[in-house]
This record gives structure tokens, sequence and C-alpha cells, in this order.
């Protein structure tokens, strides 16, 4: 059966339609969810795409987090049963409804940041990322103007001590990003948030490389698998 | 007896001829402002003022720049790929398929130079709803910019609020940012040039046109509320000469507010795909002004508004003030009657606020020879009763004098000859580097690394190649290019073979992509119409593109003209900014502008004289 | 050491998307009777040695020409 | 009608780039002596009826959960 994944449109998502294509390209049925509605529609998994929910004039993702859909979203999540990935403001929207620790402040820079960023991707036994090797590197776009990842040093040693730490940036972080975090996972595994844009690698004709599409296939596999995921070396 | 209202009406005006009004104030001269009185047979009330004062302005009413931009229809090539030509909010050009795309630059030259931030965005947003408004789907922008010198301290101020600004509100839309250019030169320095391209995607079944038919239809204002914004900016900003006095009565700068407008363009495309309205219109430069004489002119002739009924941000609004409120993220459209419930239904699914104010209404044959009839109420008082045609369509034409300026020759002799030129090998890669390193040459990339040009998944090619191309929908592999260039010294060199040479450059960097040009749209950038010199370099550039355009077979599909680009007296460099569309069957035949991996043993060529 | 703080907030005519959010919002998590929200920005200016009228003169000049923008800004300085 | 204000600063010990870069700038404009600069939010919500108690317990509630992000921000309320 066709895996189906979830795609959250909040008002001011803009990524919506491309990470539905990228669900699409990589053999899954994208399934379209409002953020209006508290219903997942018995997805198997959910996307929460990249974009300016509600404008992110107060904060990135403040304003999405108290959204229905999140109603049934957080506890699903948070149990460890239902896969979801956050990119870019859906990152930061994981962070604000303390899915995942930490919270994403503004580039160093001051400025948004678009460029065809290196990742290397560290822990692989997520959902999301399972089929890449470990310490893979990856090209994927980063696009953003909120993307330093910040937390607490304690939080921090302890993302790395269980192996949460999803990828980090190749050189020094563009955005000022602690520890050059560029994504981390829960403590299941199963809730990534990740700043840069796997959706927009997805075909050689629009992106700078596939390399994208391994968080979307990886997703196929954990579900094919059944297995529960862990996160790193526990 | 009841008490006189304490606002003018039209009652009023026909009771008080001789009331003397500031028609000068807002930009009218004083035989514009007989004809309203012989249009009306009597003096205008101060609504009516105000709504043929910013439609008659230079920016609205294209009133010197008519004559010469009458060339671009009268010379344009056979094209079977015109579907709807200029004057409409933007031309629509057949890309085969039953696919038509819809593209135009506009510029925001001056509220730039005010508050570059704001001024940059609120000028993407607006061009950004008039392709929305031909019922098209928004899918890539670009920007062509213009400043002083890198290192002048206003420079400092104005480049990156621009940026800022563009960059603020395109990534916030969503909208990839496909390609531009960036200029510098001192005659920029108090009159930078911000010009936004937007291009949008249809089916040809879906094109929207704006105009009210249908007696008895609704007009329905849908999207923000109503403040002070740019009140008076599109006669006074756009139209008067920018200097240190304008500097000075700031007006009231518009915010734009792009998660507003990303909500009203979803909104909108679901409208047309339920087929919910039957005329649209956005509202920019004299908002409700424009869009009520423009909608009323194009149906049957016949509007009535209460004005009342406008949703205000601010309640201390006079009527002449939201007449004349430059608002951002709103837009106008008549719906049926029985469509009503459904429309607003919709609105409110995008969180966005509709108010009807007003229905479309028949006239008598005598009114429609007239011009129509526009009547709008406020506080149960007619202060509007006008023919909406002679305000929108039988504007103000002027034949402005122009002459070659004497200093023309002087200019042109002295040319390259005269530099001197690098006599040893340090000295030629001195001014190489100098050359590579100038700020108009070197990678932008400080300022196209701010822009997404991702988002949407379908940009073939962006910044750093020469055009910029989209695939125009998921399912099949057609494609568009396009590019923008402009070159201020040429033209006002020769500002004939100056406009051609822009012309032609972007017809290459479209040409390169291996995409096939198919139309074009343009943004003259201007000094003031009213000195010969400059009305000489216009007329030179318009006929040098219309000649351009008829030899190449590309025909013009629409575009804008700005005026008053000077500091002081002194205008700028005429600015022609030329932006060619072409298509592409398949976008996987796309070349870019790199020689490419393993191709070690490849021969170059030179192509050209 | 002394300390400013200097509060820049928008012009009332000036369109506050921001402010119109928050309100949106406020009104979906169920805190009723917010009627208006306006968000501004502050600034904590820490300032070297003592402040006397030069400096705080010096502080004003800095919040007019870096850090509000007068064209749609209003701000106000306070010593703490 | 009641207005509290909340005004809301980055943790001392998150970067504030936005703070150092106006540090910076302050250097190069000729501002001497501005030692350090941080930059926060300032929000003015305006509440329909009486401030009472429970009231003002509402806005501390809105500023915890929406205004401010207590991971990285600290706020303070003041009733105008
Ligand atoms: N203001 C801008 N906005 C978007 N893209 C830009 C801008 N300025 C330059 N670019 C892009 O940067 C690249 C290089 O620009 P430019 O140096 O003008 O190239 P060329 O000289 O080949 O025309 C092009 O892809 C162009 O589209």
């Amino acid at each position: 059966m066709t895996a189906r994944v979830g795609v959250v449109t909040f008002p001011g998502s803009l990524d919506d339609r491309d990470a539905a294509r990228a669900v699409r390209i990589s053999g899954a049925e994208p399934v379209s969810l409002w953020h209006g509605d508290a219903d997942l529609k018995g997805v198997d998994a959910v996307v929460l795409p990249g974009g300016f929910s509600y404008g992110d004039y107060l904060r990135c993702g403040a304003i999405a987090r108290f959204a229905p859909i999140m109603s049934e979203l957080v506890p699903a999540a948070r149990s460890g049963a239902l896969p979801v990935l956050g990119i870019c403001n859906g990152f930061q929207i994981l962070c604000e409804s303390h899915l995942l620790p930490g919270a994403l402040t503004r580039n160093s820079s001051r400025h948004f940041i678009c460029r065809d960023q290196t990742l290397r991707i560290e822990a692989t036994t997520t959902a999301w990322t399972n089929g890449y090797a470990p310490g893979q590197e990856v090209v994927i776009p980063l696009k953003s103007g909120e993307g330093s990842y910040v937390a607490e040093a304690a939080t921090l040693d302890e993302l790395e001590r269980d192996g949460r730490i999803v990828a980090r940036y190749v050189g020094t972080a563009p955005n000022g990003s602690q520890r050059g975090i560029a994504g981390i996972t829960n403590e299941h595994g199963n809730v990534v948030g990740l700043m840069p844009h796997p959706e927009h690698a997805v075909e050689a004709l629009t992106g700078p490389s596939v390399d994208g599409l391994g968080f979307f296939t990886s997703l196929l596999s954990h579900l094919a698998s059944g297995s529960p995921v862990g996160a790193g070396a526990r | 007896m009841p008490e006189e209202p304490r606002f003018d009406t039209v009652a009023k005006a026909e009771s008080t001829p001789d009331t003397p009004q500031p028609f000068a104030e807002l930009g009218m001269k004083e035989d514009e402002y007989d004809r309203v009185r012989d249009i009306l047979g009597r003096r205008p009330t101060s609504a009516e003022l105000a709504i043929y004062s910013v439609m008659w302005s230079e920016h609205c009413s294209y009133k010197s720049s008519k004559v010469h931009l009458r060339q671009f229809g009268e010379k344009a090539p056979e094209s079977d790929a015109l579907l709807v030509g200029m004057g409409e909010n933007a031309g629509v050009v057949d890309v085969g398929d039953g696919y038509a795309v819809t593209f135009k630059i506009e510029s925001h030259n001056h509220p730039s130079y005010v508050e570059p931030h704001q001024g940059a965005a609120t000028g993407v947003g607006g061009i950004v709803r008039d392709i929305l408004t031909m019922g098209a789907r928004p899918v890539a922008v670009m920007d062509a910019l213009r400043f002083g010198p890198a290192d002048a301290p206003d420079t400092r101020r104005v480049l990156p609020g621009v940026v800022s600004g563009i960059s603020f509100y395109g990534n916030c839309l969503g909208l990839p940012n496909i390609g531009g250019e960036i200029g510098f030169d001192a005659g920029y320095a108090g009159n930078p040039l911000v010009n936004a391209l937007c291009v949008g995607v249809m089916r040809h079944e879906d094109i929207k046109l704006a105009q009210a038919p249908g007696p008895g239809n609704k007009v329905v204002l849908f999207g923000a509320t109503t403040g002070p914004d740019g009140i008076g900016g599109a006669s006074v900003l756009a139209s008067a000469t920018f200097d240190e006095e304008s500097h000075a009565k700031r007006p009231s700068v518009q915010v734009g507010d792009p998660f507003l407008e990303k909500l009203l363009i979803e909104c909108s495309l679901e409208l047309f795909a339920k087929d919910l309205v039957v005329g649209i219109q956005d509202l920019g430069a004299a908002g409700v002004s424009c869009a009520t004489t423009e909608l009323a002119a194009g149906g049957t002739g016949g509007m009535r508004i209460e004005l009342d009924r406008v949703p205000l941000r601010d309640p201390r609004l006079t009527p002449e003030e939201i007449l004349m409120s430059e608002s951002q993220e709103r837009m106008m459209a008549i719906v049926a009657p029985d469509r009503l419930d459904e429309f607003m239904a919709t609105c409110a699914k995008w969180d966005i606020l509709a108010s009807v104010i007003g229905e479309v209404t028949d006239v008598t044959p005598e009114e429609a020879e007239r011009g129509g009839r526009l009547v709008m109420t406020w506080r149960g008082e007619t202060i509007v009763d006008m023919p909406p045609r002679t305000a929108s369509d039988e504007g103000p034409v002027y034949e402005r004098p122009y002459a070659r300026p004497a200093e023309q020759d002087d200019l042109q002799a002295d040319d390259a000859a005269r530099l001197e030129r690098p006599r040893t090998d340090a000295e030629l890669r001195e001014q190489a580097l100098r050359l590579l390193g100038a700020p108009g040459i070197a990678d932008p990339s400080w300022v196209t690394s701010q822009y997404d040009r991702y988002v949407l998944g379908n940009t073939v090619l962006a910044t750093p190649h020469d055009g910029g191309m989209i695939r125009i929908t998921d399912e099949g592999d057609r494609g568009v290019a396009l590019a923008t260039d402009g070159n201020g010294r040429y033209t006002r060199l020769d500002p004939y073979t100056g406009t051609q040479l822009a012309y032609a450059e972007a017809y290459r960097n479209v040409a390169v992509t291996g995409a096939r040009p198919l139309a074009v749209t343009n943004c003259l950038n201007f000094g003031s119409p009213e000195d010969p010199a400059v009305m000489w370099q216009f007329a030179e550039s318009t006929r040098g593109l219309a000649d351009a355009c008829r030899q190449l077979g590309t025909p013009v599909t629409g575009g804008n003209v700005s005026f008053y680009n000077q500091t002081g007296s002194t205008a700028i460099n005429p600015t022609p900014v030329i932006g060619v569309l072409g298509v592409i069957d398949d976008v996987n035949q796309r070349l870019t502008s790199a020689f490419g991996r393993d191709l070690e043993g490849a021969r170059v060529f030179l192509l050209g004289e | 050491m002394a300390r400013v703080v200097v509060d820049v907030m928008l012009k009332p005519e000036i369109l506050d998307p921001q402010g119109q959010a928050i309100v949106g919002a406020c009104g979906r998590l169920g805190f009723e009777g917010v009627t208006q929200v306006r968000q501004g920005k502050r600034f904590e200016v820490e300032i070297e040695g003592e402040l006397d009228d030069a400096r705080l003169a010096d502080v004003r000049r800095l919040a007019e020409t870096l850090l509000a923008n007068p064209v749609i800004e209003d701000f106000e300085l306070r010593v703490e």
C-alpha cells in the first residue's frame, strides 16, 4: 500500500506544494492537511513545510504552534508514533511546540541567506535519515533568515551524547548555529527538524542535487519496516 | 431644517460655484481644472477633484507618454502569441498547450528613496497584484536596480533597505527571484531606480479583465483595511519633482504586509477557480478612485458606491483621503448577487476581510454618451456624480515639445578614443581587475543570496545565469525564460540605439538559455517630461524600442513609464529597462551560462562581429 | 556606566502588520478582550562613564539616526 | 480600557547579532563610549474594561505563551 504523507498548509506556508512534490517523487501519496482542521486524515507521517506561517512577524512559528491541526499532531508526535519532518519554518514550529528543544534565532549575518549548503548527516537511525550513511555529505538549499539554532549548553551536550544531532553544516555555520547544528531529532527519532530544504533537492533540473530525496525515501523504508525508530547510540 | 453637512457634496458644489479649490496643490494645471468643470457643468466636489487629480496625474494617465507609446501598437509585429495587449493590467502571451503567461515590470523609484525598505517591498507587492488581477498565479519575480556610487553615504542607506525590502516581500510571498540587475551611477544618488517584474501563469480560459458588466452586480472591496498610506502619493510622489521640499513634507509611507498578500493571492485564485468574479481590479496608486472609475468604465459605465462602507484602519479619514489612499493589499471585485455568499465564504476561509461597497448600475443612452455615471455617497449625501470614463480613459493628452539637446554632439564626441590606453601588461592587468571589481560588474551574490530562488520548486535557471527560467507546470516540460536589461549611459549617448541595445541584450540573454523570445515589457525611467531634452530622449527611446521590436518580431505587451526621476533640475541618465520573455518547449534542453564539466577539448566559438 | 532604554514604536498612522497578527492570534487562543496590540522595538544602550547632558544628546542622535527610522517610527528615551 | 506594556529581551547568554551590529555602527558613526546594545521587543497591549488581577494574570499568560519564547527570552510586564 502506498504510504500517505500529510503536508500541512498554514496561512503563509510557501513550500507546501514543493514538499508534496517531493513526497510524490519519492513514491508516496501526498495528502493536504489544513491548519484549521484538527484532523490528520489518518496519514502515516506529516511534513511541516517551510514558509512564513502567519507572516512570522512575532517570532517564527510562534502562532502556528496554536493551530487546530497541532492539537492532533503534537500528542501523536510526542508519543513516538507519528513521524514528523519540520523543514525550516516547520523546524521553528516544532521548537515552539516543544516537540524539539532549543530555538531558532536571527542569522548572525542578520540577512536572509539563500545558498546551496553542504551538510553532514550524523544521525542515521531516525525515521527520516535511515537511508543515509553516517557522515555522508549532501548538498541541499538553505534559505532562511532565522536559522541560527540555540539551546542551553546542557541541552546541546545531551543532544550530542544521545546522537540526536541529525545534520551539521560543513564548514562554518552560515547562520551562526551553535555547534554547527542544521537539524535535530527527538528522543524517539520520529520527529526531525531541519533548517535546510531537502524538498528542493529532489530533481536535477531544479535543485543543486537530488540529495534531499533520501529524507523522503528513508521515511518509506521506515514505514515499510514497521520497526520502532531509535535515536543514535542508545 | 436639516443641518448642512460638514463635507463637500454635489448639492453644495452646485450652490457654491465660486469656492476656490486647491487643484494646483493636487498637481493639476488650470486648464485641466477648467476641463473638469466643463465635463461636470459645475465645479467638482472635493471628492471629485481628488479622483480627477489622481486619475489625470502623469503616473495614472500617461498624459505625456501616450502619444509616443502608441508606436508600440502601431508598429507591433504580427504575432499569434498575443492574447491580451497593452492597456490592461498586464499583457498576456500564449505559450502553448493552452497555457498563457502574463508579465510586467513596474517602477517604485520615489517611494524607495523616501523609505527604501517599505518602498521596494510595496513595489514588489504592487506588481504581483497586477499579475494576479489578470487571473494568473504569480510564479516568479525579478528586480532591476540602480543606485548612486557604492561608497556614497546615502547609498548605504538606500541600497540595503531596497534589497531587504525586495527580499522580505518576495520571500514571504513565496515567489522565486529569478534574476535582475544592479547598477551604479552618480546620477541615481538622489533618485534610485527600483523596477520590479512579475510573471504569472494561467490557462487561456482563466484570463480576467478589469470590467464591471451586469447591472445589479455587487462591488466588493477585499483585503486590507484602508489607512492614510501614501495619501497624495499618486500625484505628489510619483509626478512631482523630487527635491528637498517633498522630502520634508513626507507623505504617510505605505507599509507592506506580504503575509496578507499571500492570503490574498490564494484567496483570489480560489475565487477565480470557483468562477465567483465577473471583473476584478487591484488597488494600486490612486486606490479606490482608480478601481471604481476603471471598473465602471470597462463595464456598463454605471456604478453606485457607498463610500462609508469602506473598512478603515483610521476612522478619521475623510472621503477624499479614502479615495486617494494607497493602502496596499487591496482588491476590488464585481460579483453576481447569487454568488455573493460563496464569495464571502471563500474570503472568510482565508481570513480576508471583504465588504460590499456598492453595485453596478444601468445608464441611460445620454449618460453612456457622456462617459457613464459613477455616483458615490457619504453619510447619505451624494459627493460624487461624474462620468467615470472621463477620469479613466479620457484624461489629458500632451504633445510635449521635444528637442535634441545642444550638448548631445559634445557628449558623443567625447568617445573612448580620448581615453588613455594601458601600455604595459601591468597596466592592462590593473585595468582589467579594476573593471571586474567595479560594483556593477563584480559578483552580485551579496544581493542575490538574500533572495529565495528555490521556492515553488520550478526554478530551472536563476542567478548567476544570463536569463531566469521557470517550468510553468508540474505536469509538463514547458517553460518560460526572462531577462531584463538597461543601460543608462548608452541611452544618454544615443537614446534610440541605447534602447535597442538594452532590448537586444535582454533578447540575447533569453535566447542563450535556449528559449525563443516572444514578447516584451518595459519600464521607462526618465527625467521630467516638461524638459524638451528629456522628452527628446523619451521620443527617441520609444521609437528605438518600437522599431527593434518590429525588426525582431516581439510585440510590447505592456510596461510602465516613470517620469520626474531627477534631483533638482538634473535628470537621471535615461534608463529604459527592457524585459524580454521567451518560451521553451522542454526545459530539460535549457542551456546554462557555465561551460559545464567534462568538456575538455571542446571548442569555444565567438559569434557575431 | 549608565543604561539608556530607547523604545521605538511605529507611528500610529502606519500599518502594523505584526500587531494585527498578534490580535488575530489572541482571539484564536481565547484571550478575550485584547483590542489592540502594537509591536515595537526596545533597545538597551549601555554607555561608558557618566551620563551627562552631552552624552544624552549623543544617545538621542543615535536613536534618531540608527535605532529608529523617523519616516515611520517614533521613539522615546528613558534613563534607567 | 487599560494598556499593558510587555518588554521582551533575549536572555543575556543568547547572542544578539542586531545589538552587536549596532555597537559596530556606533563606532563607525563616531558615537563614542557605547559599550553594549541589546535589541528586544516592546508590545503595547490594549485591554477592554477594567484591569483586575485576573485580567493581568491573563496578560501574563499571553506574554509567556505567545509574546515571548521562554527558551531564549525574558519578559517584563508594566501597566501604563
Ligand atoms: N538585483 C538583482 N536581482 C536578482 N538577480 C540579480 C540582480 N542583479 C544581478 N542579478 C543576477 O546576477 C547574475 C549576474 O548579474 P550581472 O552581473 O548583471 O550579469 P550580466 O552582466 O551577465 O548581465 C544574473 O543572473 C542576474 O540575473
